[in-house]
């Protein structure tokens, strides 16, 4: 079977184009295109593991770096579960008046070697679209990290994918009503980046800081890990947004251009500031401007060209970078490796933006017919807020109803000896020789 | 002149530095160490296979005082460090001949 | 030259259909699949190095970190030199009565640009099916770290490949007696774990264990390096199993997709055991989970749906964890990293269990035409044991042998002092400011 | 718009074939040839980030390890702005006297998502030889790590590309005079090897020593994160050789197999010296040899066979090995991480041997009508003995310069401090429990 | 009391542990050092430089106890430390004037 | 016997030693410490964060000595390690009542 919400999305890019229904399941396999695809799934997976898991575990202390380490890579096995048993069909399933898919049957029984997404496999379609949903709930853990509950964790995600993730998703890709009005969102400004930092603000100041934030400091134990893990973001976003153009064709290789240059000058933007304001450029700067610069890029790297990419990297490491101050230092959130300033700021001055850089004008690859650039921002800015509002409820409420069932802080005790030990019963270093 | 050493929890260190300064100490030595004691230990589990870790981290702290400031500063840390909790850890106190400062070649209670 | 048996071997998938041997070289190159398989071949390599290495260094103390990525890397070497030479023809070369193909001039002096293997040239193939010649003895690696003479390693891998694995990679994959009688091993669970997995536990009984074993403990000295590594086998591993269907069409990210489910629901199945048993939940149970879950699904990968990707992970990762716990507890064998009771349990479970979830009744791609379940079972039972039996006595005399010859294990003091300065005069790591 | 000279580089190679210029543009696109491009694109970013981040950072004491980090991803940000302002343009650009590429509009506004390059896109060949650009300057840092002054780099950077790189690039694959004269460099040997290792002396010379070298030991902080980082090149050179074939063929596929057979034998070659000199191999030798296999083979890669890659192994390891123990140790030439004997020597070595192994005679895959291997050797002699001598003389000149400027050396106090804390106000680990 | 101070060898901590609970010693601190003596130091070698180095990891064992048990302490090391090669390490003992225990603020011996 | 324990820049240690091994010792222990005195601690950023950090890398030489060598070994320490700088660091000395070889068991300045 094939969902007729794919098609939906596929047509809402206008990278095909179908008589019926059926042309679609006719149409012949790429070679070129799937072998595209897979690729690209295997470095969205990436991203996560190890990228996003090195990248979030060396800035947290050493007694804690392998809860990160643990919270990423419980998060892929969840969503996998979830999603092979409902989420994909509640993502891309015949939208229920556009607000929710139609849950297929489990473990995706009806989908066969033949069928058909375009011109790739639905196979490639699924796996792909998996490696999205996993990295969202995986990029709100920077929020919550040395201070939350495992079980706790847990129920969050199984919950947050199913009210936010999958319906957002709907909403905008799966053949529901932003996807319906002209929305764009390319590979997850709205879906991915602003969910997940929206979650990640809620979390943060539900549960409070940790112990001693922010008058003591809370240096990363291992910054080269961080980086190496940025090294790997970097790359595997190549597939992130590439990917998402759903074919081996120009539009892929064009979004892959944007996304390297708006990574490239978020990432010098925000050092630059950092030269100018306190004397000194910081690596750790330099790669939060690189995220800052592809969360900002994500949604809009489908619709710009060079010049927007260029902008979109100095909006977003600018931008991102005075949301880290405001966010720390004025509001006293615990957001603790902001998560919100950098990938919710920066998701949603992408959806933003692109409106603008969509446009010829500006280098862009157009609007669509007889849409202005100030049509689209309305647009935009009517999906991003809806997607803000609900995201921040829904979020808010479901952590509260967890935190009465199953407690979703540990712990002082256990906070101040780590939760390597206290939660895993294990240490992530054992460097000397003392045994 | 006597070497004050203390062995404390980890993750107190701040506290107690805050403590000491209050009582006048200007300068201090510390270091990762791990003790052994009444406080059982950890339990490390790889694979399923469960490890009883002895040694737990502890920090120590050394710091040459004057004579006359000895006993206000042991009484710094016993109030600082102290949790009530088993394995809150030892003062010990012993006797420091001699002291030069580097930098100067300053000796005595000068040179701390 | 194109070797007969790659058109056997690619005739036993049913992936292609030629009149005569000339067709296959005269079939055009598609230029995905190349791409799709190419990619393969660099993701397989990315499993060993770094992946592979990653995972198994982490594992052991600091002072033989660097004995372990040393042996990962110099296998690596060591294997290509020998596939280049004659393992290559050893492997795929026209069979000589179903046992061993025939060697065919050194240098590979035979293949040319223009050489096909199906779609894609024959330098893919080579390469592709390299990297699988790699990784297995690499695997063997966890059982010996911290004991084993190095002179005598590299001896052991070099007489291993001759006599274990291009032989019965021929036999399964190189039209060779295996194959001819329908036995099913998609991507390697009896050429790839079994073997390793085998040898691992003949190796490790016959050295001993490591001084102190079992009652000192011996924790991993740097999990996260670890834990990395897992990341890089998951996302590796795409090329591993959906590599294998040597094409880049539905089959292969069918292959993807029920990969990645069974190493999710390994890795759940592997701490939710945890929890149970021992009331915590681990980051290197998972990951152990995970890789139970890739080795067990592997030999299906190609046969299975999501279903049965589904069922594998859970018989994977709960086989594999009480293995694990029977090989050290019971047995107190010092199988150091677990290779037998992960990758031999794994891949051996994963053979027999393909007779049953290839069926379509189990949501499966079909079994052959005729052939049931029990038939199918049948010849999975008689291949690996077969596989078994010959790995193990042929790496008994082997070790032996070599013990003889040059010494296979260390002497006391080098191994208090660490292989690493003893064998290699390096230390990993210099983090202090003592110089 | 498309740059003339990307045509008449594709020529150079006698991958196409054209009857006019507009032939090019009309070529449809090849998805497969697309998809393996993007995946190289990845691989050789890869390359830079974090394989050689990773692999140098390793390298250095722990007190420098981010700015070296630092001076990778900045390297890549600062190129890639420079790419697409008029890097592309003065390398690809129409060319002017054989010399220099005309640059054309900023941000690439020429280029559109249909223009073509050959079978695949120009954003694809765009992106492919940014990373190209970017690794070249990043294999120079291992030069000055631990003393460097941050502001003169970033400056040497950018006067290096443009009078430096830009040209040499231009000469030998734009559409310039080395291409025209029949010179052969497949991935890089002269344009990203010798330019950068030629560089790498010069500054490492001027800048002298660090303080105690050569009396001081000045061990590697942390080898585990080299050999990472080594493995990561290895996997990410299949792309940098095997995509410069340009297409998804059997040119690319025996680039991949050569160059890693000869990896693989320079790397056995280098700790086969250790062994027999030194009584022991070292991990670090074998990643060291590892990477001057796979330099000496860049320029060779697309035009050589599988015996050729071997020989060309032994030669590389064997070269850069005594290279290595001349600079270091005769010259007493503080190149900190060896990039002169590595890649330098190595690649110089791959230029001139590409004469003799490119012959069919020696397994190659064949000369130009009517070029001897002598003939062929002259060309490679002038070629690359221009570009050493260009390269030798700019920076030199370019150095003194920015010395005079802004200082190249930081004062001796932050050398002894580290370059992490003073230059960047952070610190690599924070491993203990102190704080 | 006195401070016994033992630098012993690397992986040999758990048999001078055990060692020592059995003469009765029921706390212990330990931390890792590098010791430069007689023994001669590990040669290294990168990339074909050859560093000697000097510095040997040793395990510096620190241990307060009461005067009369010292002697019994200082064998128990002795014996349970040696191996008869270079490099066993040494012991040294002297005075320590105090000792807190920070938990119950207890002194003396009751402290220990 | 007096045991001579100094605390100094890292990074000196080289000369130190040197310096040492000149006026006769023969052997001695380092550790890695962290100290906090007059010199101000170097500030890290992260993320904007400024983190004024107190504690200071120092390097731990502890050397027992016989008592005619005390003065000796003071003076090549002082010689070696100041800068002149603040944070050069302290030497502090102190009376050690044994000393053994645990190899051999000697006892005294034998076992130096
Ligand atoms: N006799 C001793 N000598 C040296 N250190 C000791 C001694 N006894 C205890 N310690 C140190 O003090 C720490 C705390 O001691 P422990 O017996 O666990 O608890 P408590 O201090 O509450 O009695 C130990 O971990 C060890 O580092
Ligand atoms: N005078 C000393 N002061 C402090 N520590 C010492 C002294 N002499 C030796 N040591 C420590 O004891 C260790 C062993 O000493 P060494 O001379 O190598 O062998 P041995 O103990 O067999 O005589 C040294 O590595 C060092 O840590
Ligand atoms: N009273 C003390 N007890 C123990 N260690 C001290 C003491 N005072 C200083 N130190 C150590 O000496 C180091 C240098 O001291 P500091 O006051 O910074 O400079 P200076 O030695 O130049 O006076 C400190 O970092 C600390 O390790």
């Amino acid at each position: 079977m094939l969902y007729k919400s794919i098609q939906k999305y596929l047509l809402s890019f206008g990278f095909l184009f179908f008589g019926a229904t059926s042309a679609l399941i006719a149409q012949e396999l790429n070679s070129g295109d799937n072998a595209w695809l897979m690729t690209s799934t295997a470095l969205v997976l990436f991203m996560t593991l190890p990228g996003l898991a090195a990248f979030y575990s060396g800035l947290v202390s050493q007694r804690n770096v392998l809860s990160v380490l643990m919270h990423c890579f419980v998060i892929c096995c969840v969503v996998t579960v979830m999603w092979v048993l409902f989420g994909y069909g509640m993502t891309f399933g015949e939208t229920i008046g556009g607000y929710m898919g139609s849950i297929g049957p489990a473990f995706l029984a009806s989908v066969s070697l033949d069928s058909m997404a375009g011109t790739y496999p639905e196979t490639t379609f699924i796996m792909f679209q998996l490696t999205f949903a996993i990295i969202t709930p995986a990029l709100i853990v920077g929020a919550f990290v040395e201070r939350v509950a495992f079980k706790g964790l847990i129920l969050f995600v199984i919950g947050w994918m199913i009210l936010v993730y999958f319906p957002v998703a709907h909403w905008v890709w799966g053949g529901g009503w932003l996807g319906d009005i002209g929305y764009r969102d390319f590979a997850g400004g709205a879906v991915v980046h602003a969910t997940a930092g929206v979650a990640a603000i809620v979390f943060a100041r539900y549960l409070g800081p940790r112990k001693g934030f922010p008058r003591t400091p809370m240096p990363p134990h291992n910054l080269p890990l961080t980086v190496l893990g940025a090294g790997m973001l970097w790359v595997g976003w190549f597939g992130f947004n590439g990917g998402s153009a759903l074919a081996s064709d120009g539009a892929a290789s064009m979004a892959i251009l944007v996304t390297h240059i708006s990574a490239s000058v978020a990432a010098l933007t925000w050092i630059g500031i950092e030269w100018l304001k306190f004397g000194k450029p910081s690596v750790l700067g330099l790669v939060t401007g690189m995220v800052a610069g592809l969360a900002t890029i994500t949604p809009a790297s489908g619709f710009v060209g060079p010049l927007g990419g260029f902008m979109i990297g100095i909006i977003g490491g600018a931008g991102c970078f005075y949301a880290t101050q405001i966010v720390k230092r004025r509001f006293e959130i615990d957001d603790s490796l902001d998560v919100f300033p950098v990938h919710g700021i920066g998701g949603i001055l992408g959806l933003l933006f692109t409106s603008v850089f969509s446009s010829e004008q500006f280098g862009g690859l157009g609007l669509d017919e007889g849409v202005s650039i100030l049509d689209q921002l309305h647009i935009q800015l009517l999906g991003t807020v809806s997607v803000i509002v609900w995201t921040l409820i829904i979020s808010y409420v479901l952590i509260k109803l967890i935190d009465q069932l199953v407690g979703i802080r540990v712990s002082e005790q256990d906070e101040i000896d780590g939760l390597d030990i206290t939660t895993h019963d294990e240490r992530g270093y054992n460097l000397d020789n003392l045994r | 002149m006597k070497l004050i050493t203390a062995i404390i929890k980890p993750y107190i260190l701040e506290d107690v530095r805050t403590a000491l300064s209050e009582a006048g100490v200007q300068g201090l030595t510390v270091s990762e160490v791990k003790g052994f004691g009444r406080q059982k230990g950890h339990t490390e589990m790889y694979r399923g296979a469960e490890y009883v870790v002895d040694f737990l981290p502890k920090v120590k702290i050394e710091c040459v005082v004057p004579d006359d400031l000895t006993q206000n500063i042991v009484d710094a840390i016993l109030q600082s460090a102290s949790s009530g909790k088993v394995g809150d850890g030892k003062i010990f106190v012993s006797e420091v001949s001699e002291v030069y400062r580097i930098r100067t070649g300053e000796t005595g209670e000068d040179a701390l």
